[in-house]
């Protein structure tokens, strides 16, 4: 339809979605009000059974463990898909930068660029670890571990020119931390089908509340979903990375 | 005072959404969804929600805008 | 304080949603996309907030720390943002293959699968 | 019955969701390593293996739903902490169908997939892992995971293609809408939690039982429904469907078309008879009306819409939408024998569909081309792919001996049995108008019989050049992946092409011939849909009330009327289809084409409309379930 008679319609559209997101918004209970008895639950019984003292990330691995096994595998699939839909086609050519003008050569990065990369990517390197291995205590864990790691290795794309970071991309590296990752977190999760229990029970020591080493396998599973969250958002950028600065189309000599 | 910080983060929310929203041109609209992912993880961690928070700080400042940056080069370059 | 709360979860989607209707540009439309997306997130956290509640973090507390917010609705907006990242990703990676073969990013001038 | 513990330690139930994504997951890491025909004889290991687990799920869970808490959380107090799965023949069922059709899709992908460096088969073994967890799941927030889990894998698929314009915007135009609908479906988890503080799908319904539905449950109710009907593409969510399955490669369609959508119908009334029916004030018979508007709508829009194709893809996408609508009408009646016919149904078709499309995948695969006016006469060499695509038009239209035969049986007499005799018309219109537009364009193809039509019917198909196919055999890496000479008249097609489609459509044959068929989906229909059930098993004794024995209606047996109107079914399509090809109906053809111009103006395969349809249909939803649930 044309784009006036498409926006009268959404118009009204909106019109009744907001009435019925409102009527159905007006039935939540007021805001702060109250939490729901089995969060409260969870709340008590989390440090106590579980020896953590960040009760989401006992939440997410461990009482809903296998909803974030699931949430893996989307990332997983996001990345193996990206991956596929980027890839150089029959029509393409992988051409450096330096092909395309062999006669000038590209200007190499100042060294001042270099050093500020090297530093940055290694903050950023120990904020990472920082993140995952403090994942039972405080606010942070694997995902977010990760892309922090992921941004540590965007640093050094960004401190030195493609080519080099073309020569010595790790790609079979990543892809194998990806692929390691979630396979991990499978394994972690069989350990308790072995222990002759059920699915993702943690059967590792729980360890002391409030040091790092808690939380049995949570801890674990923290240190595989950061390993297989770096990988794939290290391939992410390299991938989108190849399309702009590599990939083109075959010119017809 | 909790519920005063988090009427300015939910007013900072709804604003810069709706900017996001409104800019048409891609390159300038990455710059303001960078502004709402803060707003988002100042909201979330008024709420007490300090995980959520990060991982959105963490979507919201590196990956997302590294990915919309990349695309529009792509875009860019195949217009000339 | 509730109306302007979940008002601003039925805004954002609804802006979200009118942000992909009208767009000219695939990219524009695939962060308004990301826009309605934060709204399921806003809510998910505003259903578990518990006013003067501390966060779930059971260390260093004060003695008498009062009720903690619901930590189950903050594991669902966790995978909320992962699911979201994710697909932003992929359309992206679509966004960009549309513009090498289709020549334009004009979600209204794509005409490959008309009717 | 009561006191009898249905929990289940048995380590099958996880094995089924494990195998597949522990394989993914060491496919997509290391698939640089493993030479290329060792992927793929990996991957058709793997699928098998999960539809054996599923089909041994399937055969355990026959008598009484088995219920495996992950993670060792058991409910205590009568309150659920941890996510289980509650398994069901039904639930089972439609697991192993995803299995048996990925397990079709990797064997035909032999030839198929080559430039994608093993990353697709991690995308069907995860696809599949979650159409598995779709199925088994008893929690509601790892139903919309799992929904999400399936969509992002098969938004990729679809635009494996990505040289060519037509599989990315249909990727597109799928993407936006189901990742809207995946909000809404959140938005309604996030309700429900609000309202009864647990997202146990068996704790939901028992808090909402014998409540009167406020605003808020109907508004749940409506942004659940409206996730999964867009997902389950009915009408008016449904125009994505056509612009995906028309341009994705062939085995990802056998995949979409025989169990995806099906998926999001299961959803929809795995959610209602678990959640909401047992709300106050009876709203079964208005729900029921909601759900076969819904249903008949969705099936005469598929049928005229398929009609009108010419492109095979999109034809059988079409027809893919009708008969969607048919089993929502099927559930839609809300009866455990409407369920079971429906099931049948699914299990039969999907077959049938997913042969359709391997069929049309040789034909496009040795002809290069889809579109039926230019393979006219084309199909000499390609007898047994005739024999298939017309074989599978007539399965579709419940040819007797074939599994849906049965499930139209169940179908029309569950219809009958609610007091709608006229319910048997609709569906025989639906069916025998999809099937003949099938059967036309193979009579059009491999008989040369019509007209070739006026080249103006011919846009949108434009020479669809097929997929990357290598040339049979070589490993074509010398000159870049998936580079094909010009395909004149190709020898044979290979056997991994023509050989699925017979054994889907030979699987069909076999289960419509086992005694018995009936009885097993009519007592698995009763099982799905029997909340008290349902509700004492996972909550356990103290939970639910005592679970009576099931009451199993007794299904009818083969009545020599039903095998006559199966056949009535079949002969209309063959005249149907007659006609359309016939050179004197020229003028009626015209006619009916230029009636359903504005129709086809509908589908304009702009994102931007569907959008704003899909906030149109959640809107008239929400109406609905206020009036129905109220």
């Amino acid at each position: 339809m044309s784009r006036r008679a498409r926006l009268a319609l959404f118009a009204v559209a909106a019109a009744a979605l907001a009435v019925t997101l409102g009527i159905g918004l007006a039935g939540l209970p007021s805001f702060g009000s109250q939490v729901s008895s089995y969060a409260k639950l969870l709340n008590v019984l989390a440090p106590r059974q579980r020896h953590v003292t960040d009760v989401v990330s006992a939440v997410t691995f461990d009482y809903r463990g296998i909803d974030t096994l699931f949430e893996e595998f989307i990332l997983l699939g996001a990345v193996a898909g990206i991956s596929m839909l980027l890839r150089p086609l029959s029509d393409e050519v992988r051409e450096l930068p330096e092909d395309k003008v062999p006669d000038r050569a590209i200007p190499p990065p100042s060294p001042a660029v270099w050093l500020l990369a090297v530093l940055l990517s290694s903050l950023l390197a120990l904020i990472g670890l920082e993140t995952v291995t403090h994942g039972v205590l405080t606010p942070g864990g694997g995902f977010q571990a990760g892309v922090v790691l992921a941004s540590a290795i965007y640093v050094v794309y960004l401190g030195t020119n493609y080519t080099t970071v073309e020569r010595y991309q790790p790609d079979a590296l990543l892809e194998a931390s990806d692929g390691v990752g979630a396979f991990g977190f499978v394994v972690i999760g069989l350990l308790g089908l072995l222990a002759g229990d059920v699915f993702l029970t943690n059967v590792v020591g729980l360890g002391v509340t409030g040091n790092m080493i808690a939380g049995g396998t949570i801890a674990l599973l923290n240190l595989t979903v950061g390993l297989e969250v770096a990988g794939g958002f290290a391939i992410l950028a390299s991938e989108f990375l190849d399309q702009t600065a590599v990939i083109r189309t075959r010119t017809k000599q | 005072m909790s519920d005063a910080v988090i009427a300015v983060a939910l007013v900072w929310v709804a604003a810069s959404g709706t900017a996001v929203v409104l800019t048409r041109d891609p390159l300038q609209q990455a710059f303001v969804a960078g502004f709402f992912g803060l707003g988002l993880a100042f909201l979330y961690l008024s709420m007490q929600a300090g995980d959520v928070a990060l991982s959105q700080i963490v979507v919201g400042a590196i990956a997302l805008p590294l990915i919309v940056l990349l695309s529009l080069a792509k875009v860019r370059k195949g217009r000339e | 304080m509730s109306v302007l709360a979940y008002g601003v979860v039925a805004w954002l989607f609804l802006i979200g949603l009118y942000g992909v209707v009208t767009s000219r540009n695939l990219i524009h439309m695939v962060v308004c996309v990301s826009v309605a997306q934060s709204a399921t997130d806003v809510l998910l956290l505003e259903i578990g907030y518990r006013a003067g509640g501390h966060a779930p973090v059971f260390v260093s507390l004060p003695a008498h720390p009062g009720p903690a917010v619901d930590a189950v609705t903050q594991a669902l907006a966790l995978t909320d943002v992962v699911v979201g990242a994710t697909v932003t990703a992929l359309l992206l990676a679509l966004a960009v293959q549309v513009h090498k073969r289709a020549g334009t990013l004009d979600p209204d001038a794509l005409r490959a699968t008309k009717e | 019955m009561t006191g009898v513990n249905f929990v289940s330690t048995s380590a099958v139930i996880p094995a089924s969701v494990v195998v597949p994504l522990g394989a993914a997951a060491l496919m997509a890491g290391f698939s640089r390593f493993l030479p290329r025909r060792a992927r793929d004889l990996i991957a058709i290991a793997v699928a098998v293996a999960t539809t054996t687990l599923t089909l041994i799920l399937m055969a355990a869970s026959a008598g009484h739903p088995m219920i495996y808490w992950f993670s060792g959380w058991r409910p205590a107090a009568g309150m659920v902490i941890g996510i289980d799965y509650a398994v069901g023949p039904l639930g089972a069922g439609m697991a192993s169908l995803a299995g048996l059709l990925a397990s079709a899709a990797l064997v035909y992908c032999l030839r198929y997939f080559d430039s994608a460096r093993g990353r697709h088969h991690a995308l069907v073994l995860i696809f599949l892992a979650a159409s598995v967890d779709f199925c088994l799941t008893g929690d509601l927030f790892n139903l919309f995971v799992a929904f999400e889990l399936v969509a992002v894998t098969a938004f990729a698929l679809t635009a494996y293609n990505a040289g060519h314009p037509a599989p990315l915007q249909g990727a597109i135009n799928f993407a936006v809408t189901n990742s809207l609908g995946g909000m809404c479906v959140l938005m309604g988890v996030g309700f429900l939690y609000a309202r009864t503080g647990s997202l146990n799908l068996a704790q939901i319904g028992q808090a909402l039982a014998g409540h009167h539905a406020d605003g808020l449950i109907v508004v749940a109710f409506a942004l659940l429904a409206g996730g999964f009907l867009v997902k389950a593409a009915v009408v008016p969510f449904h125009f994505w469907l056509p612009d995906a399955y028309g341009s994705a490669p062939i085995p990802v369609c056998v995949l979409f078309a025989g169990v995806m959508s099906e998926l999001g119908l299961f959803a929809v009334i795995r959610v209602w008879d678990t959640v909401f029916s047992g709300l106050a004030g009876d709203p079964g018979p208005r729900m029921r009306a909601v759900l076969l508007g819904l249903g008949i709508l969705t099936a005469l829009v598929g049928a005229v819409m398929a009609l009108a194709q010419i492109h095979l893809k999109r034809m059988l996408a079409f027809v893919t939408v009708s008969h969607l609508g048919i089993y929502l009408i099927g559930a839609g009646l809300l009866t455990p024998l409407g369920l079971a016919g429906a099931s049948l149904l699914v299990i039969g078709d999907g077959l049938a569909k997913s042969a359709l499309f391997l069929g049309v995948g040789v034909v496009q695969h040795q002809r290069a081309s889809v579109s039926e006016t230019k393979l006219r006469g084309a199909g000499r060499g390609l007898a047994v792919t005739g024999v298939t695509v017309a074989l599978g038009a007539l399965v579709l239209a419940d040819l007797p001996p074939f599994v849906s035969a049965a499930g139209h049986g169940l179908l029309v007499d569950a219809a009958d049995r609610a007091g709608l005799p006229w319910m048997e018309i609709v569906i025989a219109l639906c069916v025998v108008t999809s099937s003949a537009a099938v059967l036309r364009a193979a009579g059009r193809i491999w008989l040369g019989w019509g007209a070739s039509e006026s080249p103006e019917r011919d846009s949108g198909t434009e020479d669809d050049p097929g997929d990357e196919s290598n040339p049979a055999g070589t490993e074509a890496a010398a000159r870049g992946p998936g580079e094909r000479e010009r395909p004149g008249r190709r020898k044979r097609a290979p056997l991994t092409m023509v050989l699925p489609p017979l054994a889907l459509l030979a699987i069909g044959l076999g289960l419509g011939l086992t005694s018995g068929i009936e009885e097993h989906a009519v007592s698995a229909a009763a099982a799905f849909s029997d909340r008290a059930a349902y509700v004492a098993a996972v909550i356990g004794p103290h939970g639910g009330s005592a679970a009576a024995r099931i009451s199993v209606p007794a299904s009818p047996p083969v009545s020599v009327g039903g095998v006559l109107t199966d056949l009535g079914q079949v002969l209309a399509v063959l005249c149907v289809a007659a006609i359309a090809l016939d050179r004197r109906a020229a003028r009626l053809r015209r006619v009916l084409s230029a009636g359903i111009g504005w129709l086809r103006r509908l589908h304009s395969g702009l994102v931007g409309d569907q959008v704003t349809w899909l906030a149109a249909g959640l809107a008239v939803l929400a109406a609905l379930g206020l009036v129905a649930l109220r």
